[in-house]
This record gives structure tokens, sequence and C-alpha cells, in this order.
């Protein structure tokens, strides 16, 4: 008999956050390229620029609720598609810890990356 | 006029198939009526030509030696109008090799015994023709399931799937059977749960999906919809609606399915499993958003 | 060895039902199949369950329609029976969830059917027989009943007093498909048979390969009698490669049947010249082989069903299962052709005796669905009453086997004063044991009584064992497929829509040849795991004794009643013939007899009258 | 049962012949996901280089040879990286697009048009990749 499992695991808020961030990507990715492909091209960036857009308060909180949604979007699809290929048990635990983890540090990197843009360190 | 005069045809395959045509009283008939129909004189061409299909078929036994190993078998089986992919691994069953072995019941697709892999997909050996598939036809058993013997493959997990979503009415509740009352169901509900209740637990769909391959606890696409037929009558009440719902949206539930589709795809009774699973999980999302 | 109070053999329709009931009545239940549950071909059953439910509407009249469509062979006891618990039974189905098609108030939806003076024909779509399976099914999960799936039950473990009236049933023997381990199981209230009926005794059957009649052969053997084996209904339209069945449905559209030559044949050749396509299914039956034989058949096997004319929306609407089933089982796409038909075994209506309560004359010994034979079908079965059957009689008899009291039988059971002796006819050959075959010896070599139910049990595994060593160990001979096949095409050829006195003989001298040759069967896969061609050896086996049964009834009853057609005498002879027909094994050696009808029901008795409609 | 057979996961790949719309996109989407999160934490590590820029000379800012513009342009000079770039935004715009569709598919809309939306999804981000090429490969100096 395959386990009556507990109640308690709903899952599904992982799995509407994950659509809530996919449809908030999508503009913001979308915005993103464009910005900084077709706007501005990649090749001439500069610091000075980057300063100059991060600067502006509504772009810096863009950028970081970008880097929010994107870092959860992106480790809690891996953390997924493992779980989807069968990892358990220990395993599970561990991938699960990493992710966070690694999840984690690239949100606040990513933060102090944009305050040095800005300026604001 | 009795039967009794009719000679019993050969059931076995003419070894030339010349003999076929000197045998054969409907042929004699035919011949004598000297009948114009065209299509009756080429569906006799194509019979005295012998047309045979090919067919390879997946063997492997684990107590016979030279089957230890997993190979295929070929078979030449004579091809007649209508005949279906069962009717050929039958007719190699009983005329060429009676080791040959595979679950099959009813042969009108109700049973749902009978689901192979053929020619890489998932379907049911009786309800595919065998004119329609590109030759040779490669017979499988299906994936993902421990194979016991040929085109045997272990169904337990798949019935341990079916039997952990509770599957049967759980209202204790109900009207007196000798007072002859039922509980009342609209036309509309009843509709809304026709296709969720044609499941014949063929088990084509967890074959075919990559993620039940893949994470053995997922309940799986059968099973979901299973519990989909139940969640959606109305028949019963809210309290155990919910409770159903806790069972779906449980880790293994209904969020491992990734919208792969091929359950869908295979399902010999065109169950829309797919849509019913992304229907189930925003009734879930739905159920909890109420409790925040 | 596994033990429980109570062990159901086939888990249908009837089985489910049977181990639901004496579940609830506390026995300790298990349900041993062949198939897993929901593999059984109650799943097949398409129209639906008989049960008058609606005001307006009365059991006396669902009986009354019952004892007349049965040509006046029912039992009017059991009939009765089974027009009253109907209703309360499929109320049943329904609290248990299945899912009814309904009205637009919300109540189950009925429909008309033939033979029947009120629409009571309760139904879930086209697919009745599916829901009805399932649902019990889930229902045995709820209760968490132990279900051996994929065990071949092979023989019962009776005792062998001389009269099969006193002998007792302890149990079964049966072998897991899986492993190929044999084992017991013993019962220590009682073994209910619920198998199914036998059409693979028939060439062309819209039955499944899995309804080989094994419940049928194993009582007969352990010495309880076949009753009416030789009403067998044919229905006309079953598709020619597969016996699919293509519902009545599409004549009563009006879809219209035509021989080779492109005529109408029901009317052309006057067959019926009154409803023509809808007349009733033995008669179409036999309209369609008459052409055939007279050779405006197609392809000197079958005629055409043509429902083009119907025209594409409306085929679409009412019909459009039916395209399905010709085009995935037949290759034929009925919107631009027309669809080959012949006549196909449909469902038997004779089976193993019993009473009211499902009791055999064995003690302990049940049995339930088509496999039985209480009588309620007698010469002809009307559609829709084998499924409330099931559950009526499947429910009284796992009840009575858990030991509930369900009150004194009327209907008699084995061989007793009421009997009346065969002895006018000749047969060609003599039926029954060819020789000494394996169980036999084994049962010759046992000497009498067997001292407990556990020895009994014991010498039962041992004998099968040996039985399946033999088959295993034999390294030439011939296969059983050749033998199954020969035996399926002389019923069909012989035993079929028309019975001849000559054919009959000819049938049973073939079945004759075919227990000889089973003598030397052997089984050429060595493997113990998943050994089908073993277990369809043993079920030939079986085959053969059924088939035998029905060609001797064939043979004696010289009228024609219901489905029985005989061209000797083609009238329904009420002085002669209002008496069942009982075959019995009597240790090898059948005998067939003759036990009276019972018309009188609870205050009325049933007047045979004229069968028309 | 005394043994059994289990092919194993390896075979299901070894059969992509035989795989339909659905199972390709979920391949898709899985590899332009784990290529887009892999790339996401590329893309910061090299943009802290920003952090030295920023507690580096200004003057140097001014004259656009911080460490971060230089490392930037650096890289934007390098052909292979205008062609990951490229890649990256086929990547990324079949993310997108797919994403889309998985969206509408849990939302319940055209599920009947699964395949065809996931071949639209293919078409369309090679029209769109094949369209910013020029944009992506202008001024690199080779
Ligand atoms: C195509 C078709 C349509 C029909 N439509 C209707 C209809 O509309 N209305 C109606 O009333 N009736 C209908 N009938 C008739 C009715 O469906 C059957 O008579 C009925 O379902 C038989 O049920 P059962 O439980 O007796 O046997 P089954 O459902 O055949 O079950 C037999 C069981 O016994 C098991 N078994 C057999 N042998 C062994 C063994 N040796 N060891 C262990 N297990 C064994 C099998 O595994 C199976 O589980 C139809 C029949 C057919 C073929
Ligand atoms: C920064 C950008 C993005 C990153 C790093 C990213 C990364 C990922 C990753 C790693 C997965 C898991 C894939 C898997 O293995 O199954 C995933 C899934 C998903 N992505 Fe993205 N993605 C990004 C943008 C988007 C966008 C813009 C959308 C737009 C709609 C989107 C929609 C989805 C959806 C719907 C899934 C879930 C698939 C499922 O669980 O069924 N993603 N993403
Ligand atoms: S849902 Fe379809 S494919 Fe899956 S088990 Fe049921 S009938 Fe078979
Ligand atoms: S194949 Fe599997 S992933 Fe979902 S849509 Fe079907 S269950
Ligand atoms: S044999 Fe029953 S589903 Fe194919």
């Amino acid at each position: 008999m395959a386990e009556r499992y507990s109640s308690f695991a709903p899952g599904g808020t992982a799995w509407l956050l994950q659509r809530i961030t996919a449809a908030f990507l999508v503009v913001v990715l979308a915005f993103h390229f464009f910005q900084l492909h077709f706007v501005n091209h990649a090749y001439e960036v500069t610091f000075l620029g980057t300063q100059a857009r991060m600067q502006n308060v509504g772009y810096f909180l863009t950028m970081v609720l970008f880097l929010i949604a994107g870092a959860f979007h992106g480790v809690n699809g891996v953390y997924n598609a493992l779980v989807n290929q069968g990892l358990d048990g220990t395993p599970k635990k561990v991938v699960l810890a990493v992710l966070v983890i690694a999840g984690g540090a690239l949100i606040v990197q990513g933060i102090y990356v944009a305050l040095a843009m800005a300026g604001w360190t | 006029m009795s039967t009794q005069q009719q000679e019993p045809e050969t059931q076995e395959a003419p070894k030339d198939p010349d003999m076929k045509g000197a045998q054969s009283p409907q042929d004699r008939r035919l011949a004598e009526k000297e009948s114009g129909a065209i299509d009756e004189e080429s569906e006799k061409q194509a019979e005295l030509e012998g047309e045979t299909v090919h067919i390879k078929v997946f063997r492997y036994d684990p107590e016979v030696e030279g089957k230890q190993e997993p190979r295929f078998d070929d078979f030449h089986v004579p091809f007649e109008k209508g005949m279906t992919v069962l009717d050929a691994v039958m007719y190699a069953r009983d005329e060429y090799d009676s080791s040959l072995t595979f679950r099959h019941s009813c042969r009108q697709a109700v049973c749902g015994s009978d689901a192979f892999f053929v020619n890489g997909k998932q379907r049911l050996g009786c309800k595919t023709q065998i004119s329609d598939l590109e030759q040779p036809v490669r017979i499988e058993p299906l994936p993902h399931q421990e194979v016991v013997k040929d085109l045997v493959v272990d169904m337990s997990h798949f019935y341990d799937q079916m039997h952990a979503v509770e599957p049967y009415f759980q209202d204790e509740d109900t009207p007196d059977v000798n007072d002859l009352e039922e509980q009342r169901q609209s036309p509309e509900n009843r509709e809304k749960i026709k296709m969720s209740s044609r499941c014949i637990w063929c088990g084509a769909c967890m074959s075919s999906c990559n993620i039940a391959a893949g994470d053995n606890k997922y309940l799986g696409p059968a099973a979901i919809n299973k519990a989909y037929k139940f969640a959606m009558d109305d028949r019963e009440s809210e309290e155990i609606k919910e409770h159903r719902l806790r069972i779906l949206e449980q880790e293994h539930g209904v969020w491992r399915c990734q919208t792969q589709f091929s359950c869908t795809e295979v399902c010999p009774k065109d169950i829309p499993l797919t849509e019913h699973i992304q229907e189930l999980k925003r009734e879930a999302v739905k159920k909890n958003l109420k409790f925040w | 060895m596994y033990e429980h109070d109570v062990i159901v053999v086939g888990a249908g329709g009837a089985g489910l039902r049977a181990a639901i009931a004496a579940h609830e009545a506390g026995a300790d239940t298990a349900l041993v199949s062949k198939l897993h549950p929901v593999r059984s071909h109650t799943g097949a059953a398409e129209g639906g369950i008989n049960a008058a439910l609606q005001e307006g509407d009365d059991w006396e009249l669902h009986a009354y329609d019952t004892m007349k469509g049965s040509d006046y062979l029912g039992d009017a006891p059991a009939v009765e029976t089974l027009a009253q618990d109907a209703p309360e039974e499929t109320m049943h189905l329904e609290h248990w969830g299945m899912p009814f098609s309904r009205e637009e108030d919300g109540r189950v939806s009925q429909r008309p059917f033939g033979g029947l003076s009120y629409p009571r024909t309760t139904y879930a779509g086209a697919e009745t027989g599916h829901h009805l399976l399932h649902t019990m099914y889930e229902q045995v999960v709820k209760r968490g009943i132990q279900v051996y799936d994929e065990w071949y039950v092979m023989n019962l473990a009776t005792t062998d007093e001389p009269d099969p009236n006193d002998r007792e049933c302890h149990g079964v023997v049966a072998y897991d498909v899986q492993s190929g381990n044999i084992e017991g199981f013993k019962a220590n209230q009682g073994v209910v048979l619920a198998t199914g009926g036998p059409g693979q005794a028939f060439d062309h059957t819209t039955n499944a390969v899995s309804c080989t009649g094994d419940g049928h052969a194993m009582a007969y053997r352990a010495g309880a009698p076949l009753e009416d084996m030789e009403f067998i209904q044919f229905h006309p339209t079953s598709l020619p490669s597969t016996g699919v069945l293509i519902s009545e449905g599409v004549r009563g559209e009006g879809g219209i049947l035509y021989n080779s030559e492109g005529e109408r044949f029901m009317f052309e050749y006057g067959y019926a010249n009154n409803s023509g396509e809808l007349a009733s299914r033995d008669v179409v039956a036999r309209a369609e082989l008459t052409e055939v034989d007279e050779g405006r058949g197609i392809e000197d096997e079958y005629v055409h069903l043509d429902m083009r004319h119907l025209g594409e929306e409306r085929i679409m609407d009412r019909l459009e299962n039916i395209l399905h089933l010709a085009e995935d089982f037949e290759g034929v796409d009925g919107l631009v052709e027309p669809m080959p038909v012949k006549p196909g075994q449909h469902y038997a209506m004779g089976g193993i005796e019993t009473d009211e309560n499902g009791q055999t004359c064995i003690d302990g010994l049940y049995a339930a669905g088509e496999c039985a034979c209480v009588s309620v079908h007698g010469g002809n079965r009307l559609g829709g009453n084998a499924l409330p059957e099931l559950i009526v009689f499947g429910k009284r008899a796992g009840r009575h086997a858990a030991g509930e009291d369900l009150g004194e039988a009327e209907i008699r059971t084995g061989y007793g004063d009421d009997a009346e002796d065969e002895d006018d006819t000749e047969f060609p050959v003599t039926p029954g044991k060819a020789g000494l075959d394996e169980v036999d010896e084994a049962i010759a070599a046992d000497g009498g009584v067997a001292a407990d139910a556990e020895g009994l049990l014991e010498r039962a595994v041992e004998r099968e064992r040996a039985r399946v060593d033999r088959l295993l160990d034999r390294d030439e001979g011939v296969q059983h497929a050749e033998i199954r096949s020969k035996l399926q095409q002389a019923m069909t050829d012989y035993v079929n829509v028309f019975r001849t006195e000559d054919g009959i003989k000819k049938a049973l001298e073939i079945i004759r040849e075919c227990r000889q040759e089973y003598q030397n069967v052997y089984v050429d896969d060595p493997s113990r795991t998943f050994n089908t061609d073993l277990q369809h050896t043993i079920e030939t086996r079986n085959l053969i004794d059924v088939a035998e049964t029905i060609a001797l009834g064939a043979l004696v009853r010289n009228e024609f009643r219901g489905a029985h057609w005989r061209q000797e005498n083609q009238i329904r002879d009420d002085e002669n013939w209002l008496k069942h027909t009982m075959v019995s094994w009597d240790g090898g050696e059948p005998s067939v007899w003759y036990r009276p009808v019972i018309l009188e029901g609870q205050d009325k008795t049933y007047e045979p009258k004229e069968r028309s409609y | 049962m005394s043994q059994s057979y289990n092919r194993g996961l390896i075979e299901d790949f070894g059969r992509w012949k035989e795989f339909k719309a659905g199972m390709w996109a979920w391949i898709f989407h899985k590899f332009t996901g784990w290529m887009l999160i892999g790339y996401l934490f590329t893309h910061i590590a090299v943009l802290s280089t920003s952090i030295g820029a920023a507690s580096g000379d200004p003057a140097m800012i001014q004259a656009e040879t911080d460490v971060y513009t230089t490392t930037l342009q650096g890289l934007e000079d390098l052909f292979i990286i205008r062609v990951l770039e490229v890649g990256l935004l086929a990547v990324a715009v079949f993310h997108i697009l797919n994403g889309l569709r998985l969206l509408m598919v849990d939302l319940g809309i055209g599920l009947e048009a699964q395949d065809k939306s996931f071949y639209a999804s293919l078409i369309l981000t090679g029209v769109i990749t094949v369209a910013s090429v020029p944009t992506f490969l202008s001024g690199v100096g080779i």
C-alpha cells in the first residue's frame, strides 16, 4: 500500500509561487533584455550607465525583486526537477539545504552588488 | 437449412497460399458466382498472395534459459482485415509458440489487461488495428514497470496508487435503501464526472508519464483521475471533498505533474487526464487560499 | 494453506457482491480470482439493470415479464425473488456511488428494453457493467476484503460420498499465476462460485477469453448437476473478427441488414414481415445464418448492417460508440461502409443448479451469477436481467454462506424424488470420462472420505500438484489450442443457432475425440512463472466438460423453446417439456435427468402463454 | 515471482524519436530552466566586479577604465560571448514562451491545443532569435 501521507505538506504554496514568480519574471525578464541589449547595447555598458539606472529607486527595487523572484523560481524549479526524478530521504534534505543556502547567498550577493552599483554602500 | 453441411474451416494458416483457394468453400462459391464486385476480387487477391504482418515481440522469462536475457522474437502472421495487435499476438501464440505470454481477456477495450508498448507508444492491443502501424510492429511490455515475463508487467504498484486515493464513496449518511430513495445528482454533475469514470485501469498513462517513472511516490495520472471522479461528484459532502483534496495536495500528489500530456495522449478511453489534474491543482490552491 | 470463513471464487459482479454480503454478515471473506477484479467480464455489459423502481411499475410486472421471456422455463420463486430484490440492490449501488445516468430532477434514469412492459432498465451511459463492476470493487477496497488476484482456482476440495447430496465442500485449490505456486484455500463456512459464463465453448462469442466455464466444470465434477445448459443466447450483431457486440441500438435507430446480393433479407425472404430487423434476437440470428448457408452471405460468413442512411449527424449523436467499435475492432468506418455482423454466442441461461439462496446440493458450495442457474432466465434471458441477477443472488449466496438465515428455500437441488430419468435418447458416443485422467485417478486412489477438512484439502492440493507436474513434464503430444479450436468449431457448427439431431450427434462425437486427444495434452512452456499455457490447458479441459453438457441438453430437448431451436420439432411443447434438463457427472459417467419447472409463485401461478411480442 | 526485469530510465531516453510534443516541451523547458538559473549565478558573479569598481578610484569610473566596465566590455569584445548571448536569448525566449504556455495550461485554457502551442513557441523562439542576431553581433571587434 502506498503510504497515506499526512495532510501537512501542501506543496501547493510552492507550486503557486512558482507560477506567480513566472508571471512576474516574464515581464521583467523581457524588460531586462530589451533594456540591456536593444536600448543600451551590452558592449556599451559602463559603470556610469549602470549607476545612473540603479540610482532610480523604482529600477533598483524592480531589479531586486527580479533577483529574488528569479532566484526562488530557479532554485525551486531545480528542487522540483530533482524530486520529480525520485530524490528522497536524506539526499533530498541535503539538496534542499544546499539549494536554500545557494539561493540565499545569491540573493544576498545580488543585493550587495545592486547597492554597490547604485553607490549606496 | 442447417449449418451442419458446412465444413469446419481450418484454423491454421495455409503453408501454401494456393491451397486455401482450393479448399475454402467460400472461394469456390465466389468463383462459381463470378461476382464482379471489384473489392471482393482484390481482397481475395490479397489473401491469395498470403499477405503477412511482421511482428517483433519482446521475450523474457527469468526461469527459462535462453529467455533470461531479454530479446525480440519475430513472427510472421497472416493478415486479415480487421486484425488487431492482440489478434496478431494471439495467433503467434496459438500457432507458433504457446509460451508467448501476455494478459488479455475481453478483446473489446473494457478489461484493460492488454496495454502494451507498440511501436513506441502505449496502446491497448485489442483496440489497435495492425494495418495502421508501420511494420515490423514492435510489441513490448509497458515501460516503467518491472517485467514479469514477456509482455506481462507487475501491476502492483499501479494498484497501490489507485487504492491510495481512497477510491470509494465515504458518505455513510445516505437515504434508506428500503425507501428506494436515491441520492440526487444533476445531469450536469454526472456529465462532469463522465469521462473520469471511464478508466479501465490499463496503466497506459502511468507507464507513459516520465514523472511517475522517476518518482515512485507520485500518485500518477490514473489515480488522480480516479480521485477527480470522487472529488467532483456532488453526492459526497463538502468535508469529504476537502479530505480528498488533502490527499491529492500532498507533496507527491497533483503537484508532481509537469503537464507532459503523455498520459492524455495514450489513454485508450480518451480521458482528458492532464485537464483533470490541472483542475485539481486549482481546486487545491483555491482551498488553501481560503485558509489564509 | 490459506484459511477464511467464506471463499468467493471469481470477482465479477456476482463475486464482488457475494463477498461484500459475506463480509457484512461478519464472515472473514476472501476473493480468489484468475483476473484482477476490474478485468472481469461484467465490465463489458452495456445496456442496464432491470429493476422496478418507479411509481407505476412494480416487481410483479417485472416477474411477469421475466417469466414470459423465459418461455416458462423459469422457476417462479427465483423469478419473484429477483424482481422483488432488484430495486433495493440497485439502490445500494447508487448509494455506493455508481454513476447512473440522471434525469433532470436528479433521479436515476431508466429506459425501455426488449420484452419489458415498462421502461425499467436502469443504466449508466452505455457502460453500465463497467460502472457496476468498478463501484463494487471500490466497496471491496473500502471494506478491506482480502483479494487474491491472478490466482487460478483449479479444483474444489469436496468429500466423495456416493450421493452428491451428502457431500461437503471445504475449500478450493488454486495456483498463483505469477509464481506458479499451488496452494489450498480452506473455507470454514462456504465456497461461492461466481466464475461467469462458458462462452469460450464457442468459436464466436461476445464473451471474454477468460469465460471458460471453470466454475461449471468444477462444480459438475464435484457432483452438482448442471441445469438447462442447452439454452444459449446468440446475439445477431457481433463483429465477425472479434465477436465484439454491436448493440441493438443500431437496428433500433433504423439500421438495415443486407445480404451479399444487397437484398434486405429480413423482408425479402420473409423472416419477419412485420418487424424486420427489429424482430427478436433469435429470429434475426437464424435469418442471418440461413442467408449465409444459402450462399448469400458475404465472404461466406456474415451479412451487412448498414446505418449510413441515418446520416452522419444522427449517427454521431446516438451511435457514436458504434462507430468507434467498428473502427477499432474491425477497421470499418460505419459512416462510409456497411458493418459486417454475424450471430455470436452471448449468454448462457443454464448453469450450476442452485436454490434461491445460491446453495447447490453440495453442502457449503454456492454459485451465483452467470455460472449459476437458479433459473430466472429459463429458456431465454431478457436484456438487462443478468446484472440484477448478479447483485440479488450474489448477495444472497454471500449472506447464506456466511451463516445468515434466509429461510427455507423453495427450490430443490440435487437428484431427488421429483427427478425424472432420461432414457429415450440414444447417445452416439459415451459421454464423460475418457480413460483415466489424472484427477479421477487420484480420487480413486483416495479411498473414501477424508478424515477432516484439512486432510481433504491437502490431498486435493497434492492431486493438483501432480496434475501440473505431469502436464509440464510431458514433452510431446497435442497442444491445448488445437483441441480448443476444434471444440469451439464443432460447437459453432453444430450446436449453434440451428440445431439438428444429426448435427448435435456429430458435435458429441467431436467432443469425444477432443476428450481423447486431451489425454495426450502437454504444456510446451516449461516455466512456472506466469504460465498462461498451463492455465489455458486446464481451462480447455473444463470447456470440454461444459460443451458436452450443452450438447447433451440440446440433444435430448426435442422442442423449440426460447433460444433453443430444433429442426425436428419446431414448436414449443408444453405437454412434455415444462421441465429443466439436468446433467450430472456421476463420477465420470454423465446422466441426464429432468426436474419440473415451478410455475407457482407467491400468490399466483404463471400460465404458459404464447411468447409473442 | 523469482525475478523481474527492469529496463530502467536509460532506455527511456533512448526512445527520444518517439517523444510527442508535450514531452519535448517538458524536456526543453527543463533544459532552458537550468541554463537560466546557471546563468543567473554567473551573471551575479560577473556583476560583482561592480563592488570593486565602486570602492575603487572614482576617476577610473569616469574614465571608464574601472574593473566593472573593463570586464564587461572585455567580455563583450569576445565573439564567443556574443554567440553565447544569442544562445541565452533563445533559451530565455523559449522558456518565457513555453512558460506562458504552461501558465495557460495551469489555468485550463486551450489544453486541446497544447501541441500546437508548443510548436508555436518553438517557431516564435526561432524567429525572435534570428531577428535579433544583428543587434547582438553589432560592434563586435573581430
Ligand atoms: C457484451 C455483453 C453485454 C452484456 N450486456 C448486458 C446488459 O446490458 N445487461 C445485463 O443484465 N447483462 C448483460 N450481459 C450479461 C452479463 O454481463 C453477464 O452475464 C455477467 O456480467 C456475468 O457476471 P459474473 O459475475 O457471473 O461473471 P464475470 O463478470 O464473467 O466474472 C467471472 C469472474 O470469475 C473469475 N474466474 C473465472 N474462472 C476462474 C477460476 N478458475 N479461478 C478463479 N477465478 C475465476 C474471473 O476472474 C472473473 O473475475 C452482457 C454480456 C456481454 C458479454
Ligand atoms: C530568471 C529567469 C528564469 C530562471 C532562472 C528560470 C529557471 C527555471 C528553472 C530552473 C525551472 C525548473 C525547470 C525544471 O527543471 O523543470 C523553471 C521552471 C519554470 N519556469 Fe522558469 N526561469 C526563469 C524565467 C521564467 C519565466 C520568465 C517564465 C515565464 C512564464 C518561467 C516559467 C516557468 C514555469 C511555468 C516553470 C515551471 C515548470 C513546472 O514546474 O511545471 N520561468 N524555471
Ligand atoms: S486513465 Fe486511461 S490510460 Fe490511465 S489507466 Fe485509466 S484508461 Fe488506462
Ligand atoms: S504524463 Fe505525467 S506529468 Fe502530468 S500530464 Fe500526464 S501526469
Ligand atoms: S483485452 Fe480487454 S482491454 Fe484489450
